[in-house]
């Protein structure tokens, strides 16, 4: 049995159709992200599941317990779901202290243990200098990180997030990326990501579900879904970019060895990589064929593959290699034909180790 | 000035807030969320003792309370006494009378809290009663107390209904509205004027004081 | 003509639209429009520039106060009131026998009469009470009307068994339907004279007098006689 | 029932109605935002004929309309007749009765308008008064038509104070309120009732339509 | 004189304070972007620009007319300054459609006309279809637009955008990011945008102001500051780019020349290429560095240089190459002295079509 069965259609008076199906199996990783342009429903969907928006067909199962059910006329209020959902535009309580947002949904605990929990979560988010201020006093960076204190705060069954971290800034995102990732495992919490942030989609979910066009197109293992789009829509959507699940095996002057498959590339080295797992990524466009071993290059890494496919995209052709892993180059068209790139043809693919970003997924 | 009457209309003003705070607010609640038909119905027979001239209301209680109506048989029977010219029923009478001060600006305030935060707290795992608590009614919190301070003040300034259902009854129904009124109609105006300054004084105290305390959000920006 | 303005007692309701009507009858566009309170609300109006002409007080001390102020002519007395107590019918009062030692009676809970600070009917009730030997008894289950107007209907919808009112308002209907009157012995408290005056500030004193001089015509001792007034000493 | 005091009654709340829209729309925006020392204090001054009872404000109006007060000098003067017992002192004396049943919840809705949105109005090069207008009325506008509501409402139950400076004169200052009085005082109760009952029919269809119409935001969603 | 100068300080009671010092030029092309981490105090200091904000000291003034000062204690209020601001969270007015919240701030015309300007503004922010919505009953996206829309619509002498496009997918940011630089340039309006994305930065912008630490650190030609950051907190802030002015020569099978000073590269064409200026980016993990011609390759690229300096950062190396333009590399310490890449040594550089994206600017 799956983890969370949900089918919904929501219907919009004067507005669009969201139609949804989505089943997600628990037990191989808690997260899903669910990706897709602005539009498409992703913002509804997470609203049916957290009981705020009544679909009008359909149904959601969640650990085998009927949350809703239109034929059976089953719908149980939010309180009741377990659910935390940080919103889109995060909706912090104007009236509180970030501490009394942040402790609003702890309850069933004396004081003393709530302003515990309090104080770790606003500590693992960095706001704990802003716990005195008030919604209205924060920047919108510093909101975003109590919404998401507030959220995890109140320990739910089920973590909703809409675009969790879309208002920070780069390196805030990266760091609290991985935070994020972190406390989700630890919590083991089945969790569902909005997010437009490949990246981000990588550092933080288990599955990719893609939402398009009135409904999920595409729902697997985030490394498929990226390499192995099934459709041309999912892979708009995607972009093009090698996902290799990855092992670290040494670490060397600010540079790491890693393991894709049975070949070991170099990356550089992101720091904070007490935990292995990661995903070597690595966008089609930056992958360098050639015919035979170069001359000294500044490129660390050389793999030796087959040319399994070709396909023209455009003025591109998209060569996809056996290395013992499958990696996708994009060539220009005359680049293919000069390098005579055709299946059963013999290449080397160069890739500077500066072009494989490692995305952590800490443990 | 009479002490008895300014304690009286005190405790009066105190009783009918309380329960018109414990009662108004969730009907306030209902009328400010609910989307049912009804409500504009309910809405109206709320604010009708808005547009009753004090003294019919007062009229229509009167024939209410006699013994042998049954409105008035029934609390004979509850209080050991007759409701007219008792304060148990003149604290009836200001409940209904002041219920449209009190409800209509506490539904004004309910229905703007904004759906998100209400949203919010139900995802938090709040129910109903709680998210109301903690979230709708802080926000609303200007609303309601103006709400409740209309009806305080009506309360204490009431004096048609009062006038019709009390009987002028020292310690029982002689609120200082009424001592007041009696002192003008002796020509007695200097009692008049220092008991309207007592009032006056007070009244003001308290208002200033509610106003001050109703603190503004903080410099709330985008 | 604009209407002559009369500011009367309310214990006058019944006996002045019969007297104005005659009035207008003998005075051919001598029309009048007659305000009725409680006679403490309408001197504080008089005393505040009300534009009345005549005022029929249901005492002789208001319009004398008003006339001290220089805001009227001098007062004139036009009738003697009657106190009576009000019972409803089929109350099992004793009045006839007792006196007023049956209001004692426990099944009379409340008793209605006018305020005694503000109203002369209510004066004159307390001072009855009083020599009885019975207002301090009965005090706490006085209750007052600002009028006496409303003592009638606090009496007339049975919140009150017995009330102190004029026999001008006990004696006419409904209140001589609903129930039975018991005159209070005069002897028992003060007279009720009720005086009137001319108000200074009337647009036609003359018409103001004329309506005073009316009331005091064979004519009009008539009327007030019927409603239950008797004649004040010539 | 009587037409001439129906008709009255109806122009004094009217007239009362738009007085308060015009002079308290403005005030009560002053105290919604403000950050002034003074605000307190002018919002207790604004509360105070709540808790004066209303025979007393009639009473001391009584006294300032009189020919010989300042105030009632000035008046006769413009209007070529005592203020005191016309239909314009009525009308003053509403619009000061009913002043904090309408500024109170004006000001509570306008204090809840969101900063945000004045801000993006100021931003788009609308002034104080267009942004008023614009954005913090639309906004406040359940508070606001309560208030109207209120207000209106208010002015035509309103009975002690025009009983104090009315003189219950007919098509001048005999309200329906006094109108209804008078049939009670003089035990007419079967016409007290068909008063009461035209006057509870008529508002309670006119209560009906102002709520029905109050439409609510569209469904508004996060 | 500069058009705009800027000089504020404001101090939050209880938090933190923010200075600025911004002086700009007029006539060099109306664009600044504001980059700065979150918290730095970007919004601060457009709301200051706008008036909502009351800074504790110093001056603004916009072409030669003061908008506030703090000495002279003049403050012009916000609808004197005909300041265009989209809010960060949009402030969309609630109560009033799309149309009428697009048309709230167009004045001074009749109504034929303002529902005219309406209409082409919807049509330009592919907004047409909501018109009769309201705020509540948009998706994020669509509301950010509207927002775009009612500010644009407005023509203000001054345009300050708050993050206009964060809550946008990739694709419709990509799309909307030339129309908003096309509005801008059509408008020749002096315009301050906030963002935390680089390909926005360039593609919207002429000049740069980093915002960091409390303060303006550095203000310049967008290609200057990326290429050039004046300190290491500047460089942290704006990521190791090339950014180099560039114009377009030919197209060919979906491919583009480009000219960046006197070389000629190979890039992606990206379409929509009428106008022939633009910036071509490439960060300086993808520059291959080789010690002498290569072999067949798919590096469509081969520029011949002079290494100029070289310095250590990390694990890595920052090689500047003269190529005619300036041309950073960043490869591993252990390449660089494979390439012997010191000061003087001839070195090609190496890069695929697909690895350089044209950012346009649209004229
Ligand atoms: N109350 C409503 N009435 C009408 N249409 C609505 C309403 N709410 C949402 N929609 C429409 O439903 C569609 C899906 O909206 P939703 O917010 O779920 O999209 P999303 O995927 O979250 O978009 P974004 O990435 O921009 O946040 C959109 O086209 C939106 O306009
Ligand atoms: N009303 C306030 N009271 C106290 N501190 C405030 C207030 N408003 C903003 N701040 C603080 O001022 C600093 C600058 O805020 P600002 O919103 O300008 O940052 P920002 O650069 O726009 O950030 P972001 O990218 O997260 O939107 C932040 O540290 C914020 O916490
Ligand atoms: O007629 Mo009176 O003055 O009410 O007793
Ligand atoms: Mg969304
Ligand atoms: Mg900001």
């Amino acid at each position: 049995m799956n983890e969370l069965e949900l089918e919904v259609v929501r219907r919009y008076r004067g507005g669009p159709t969201v139609a949804a199906r989505l089943d997600l199996p628990g037990g191989e990783g808690p997260v899903t992200v669910l990706f897709g342009p602005s539009g498409a429903g992703k913002t509804t969907v997470l609203r049916c599941l957290a009981g705020l928006e009544r679909p009008d067909a359909g149904a959601i199962r969640f650990r085998g317990e009927t949350w809703f059910d239109a034929a059976a006329g089953v719908d149980l209020p939010p309180a009741r779901r377990g659910v935390g959902l940080l919103f889109q535009d995060h909706a912090l309580f104007p009236h509180l202290t970030v501490a009394a947002n942040v402790g609003y949904g702890v309850r069933g605990v004396d004081r003393a243990e709530r302003a515990r929990r309090v104080a770790e979560v606003a500590a693992r988010l960095g706001v704990e200098a802003l716990l005195a201020r008030r919604p209205g006093q924060l920047s919108g960076g510093e909101r975003q990180r109590v919404a998401l204190a507030r959220a995890l705060a109140a320990r739910p069954r089920l973590l909703l997030l809409d675009e969790p971290l879309s208002a920070l800034d780069a390196p805030a995102r990266e760091a609290l990326r991985g935070e994020l990732r972190a406390t989700l495992e630890r919590a083991g919490l089945p969790s569902i990501v909005v997010t437009h942030d490949r990246a981000e989609a990588m550092a933080l979910g288990d599955r990719l579900a893609v939402l398009a066009g009135g409904g999920v197109r595409q729902v697997g293992p985030v490394h498929e879904v990226f390499s192995a789009p099934a459709d041309l829509e999912v892979a708009r959507v995607v972009g093009t970019e090698n996902v290799l699940p990855a092992r670290v095996v040494e670490r060397r002057d600010g540079l790491a060895r890693v393991a894709v498959g049975r070949a070991l590339v170099w990356a550089l080295d992101p720091g904070r990589l007490e935990e292995a797992e990661a995903y070597a990524c690595l966008r089609a466009e930056d992958v360098v064929l050639e015919s035979s071993p170069a001359a000294a290059t500044s490129a660390r890494n050389e793999l030796a593959g087959v040319v399994v496919a070709t396909s023209a995209e455009g003025p591109l052709v998209r060569v996809t290699l056996d290395c013992g892993f499958r990696l996708v180059a994009l060539v220009t068209r005359d680049s293919a034909e000069r390098l005579g790139a055709a299946p059963g043809r013999q290449l080397a693919a160069l890739v500077k180790a500066q072009a494989i970003r490692l995305v952590l997924r800490p443990r | 000035m009479d002490p008895a009457a300014l304690r009286l209309s005190l405790a009066l003003a105190t009783l009918t807030t309380a329960a018109l705070l414990a009662l108004g607010l969730p009907l306030a609640q209902w009328l400010a969320t609910s989307r049912s038909r009804a409500r504009p119905v309910v809405e109206a027979v709320v604010a009708l003792p808005l547009v009753l001239p004090p003294t019919v209301l007062g009229f229509y209680l009167l024939v209410a309370f006699a013994p042998r109506a049954p409105l008035g048989r029934g609390f004979a029977a509850l209080l050991g006494h007759p409701l007219a010219f008792s304060f148990e029923g003149l604290l009836l009478a200001s409940i209904l009378y002041s219920l449209p001060f009190a409800v209509q600006p506490f539904a004004a305030a309910l229905a703007r809290v904004d759906v998100r935060l209400v949203e919010a707290s139900y995802a938090l795992g709040a129910g109903r009663v709680e998210t109301f608590l903690r979230v709708s009614l802080p926000l609303a919190r200007p609303g309601v107390v103006a709400g409740a301070v209309l009806a305080f003040a009506h309360t204490v300034g009431e004096f048609g209904v009062v006038l019709m259902v009390g009987g002028n009854v020292p310690g029982q129904t002689r609120t200082l509205s009424i001592a007041l009124f009696d002192a003008v109609e002796q020509l007695d105006w200097a009692a008049a004027h220092r008991t309207s300054l007592v009032l006056l004084a007070l009244s003001f105290a308290a208002l200033v004081a509610t106003h001050a305390l109703q603190r503004r959000p903080p410099s709330a920006r985008p | 003509a604009p209407a002559l303005a009369v500011a009367a007692a309310a214990n006058l309701r019944p006996a002045l639209e019969e007297l104005a009507a005659a009035f207008q009858a003998r005075h051919p566009g001598g029309a009048v429009r007659a305000t009725y309170g409680g006679s403490g609300l309408l001197v504080t109006q008089i005393a505040s520039g009300a534009p009345f002409d005549l005022f029929l007080s249901a005492d002789a001390a208001y319009p004398a106060e008003l006339a001290a102020r220089g805001l009227a002519d001098a007062p004139f007395t036009y009738a003697v009131g009657e106190l009576v107590v009000w019972v409803p019918a089929g109350a099992p009062i004793e009045l006839e026998r007792r006196g007023l030692a049956a209001l004692s009676d426990p099944r009379v809970e409340r008793i209605a009469l006018p305020n005694p600070e503000t109203a002369p009917y209510g004066r004159a009730a307390r001072e009855a009470l009083a020599a009885a030997g019975l207002w301090d008894g009965l005090r706490p289950r006085l209750v007052l009307g600002q009028s006496v107007a409303q003592a009638a209907s606090f009496a007339a919808s049975g919140n009150a068994q017995a009330a102190f009112l004029p026999r001008s308002l006990a004696g006419a209907p409904p209140l001589a339907q609903a129930g039975r009157s018991w005159p209070v012995p005069a002897s028992s408290h003060a007279p009720i004279l009720q005086a009137g005056a001319v108000l200074k500030a009337a647009r036609d004193p003359a018409q103001a007098r004329a309506f005073a001089a009316f009331l005091l015509s064979d004519e009009g001792r008539a009327v007030l006689a019927r409603h239950g007034y008797r004649a004040p000493p010539r």
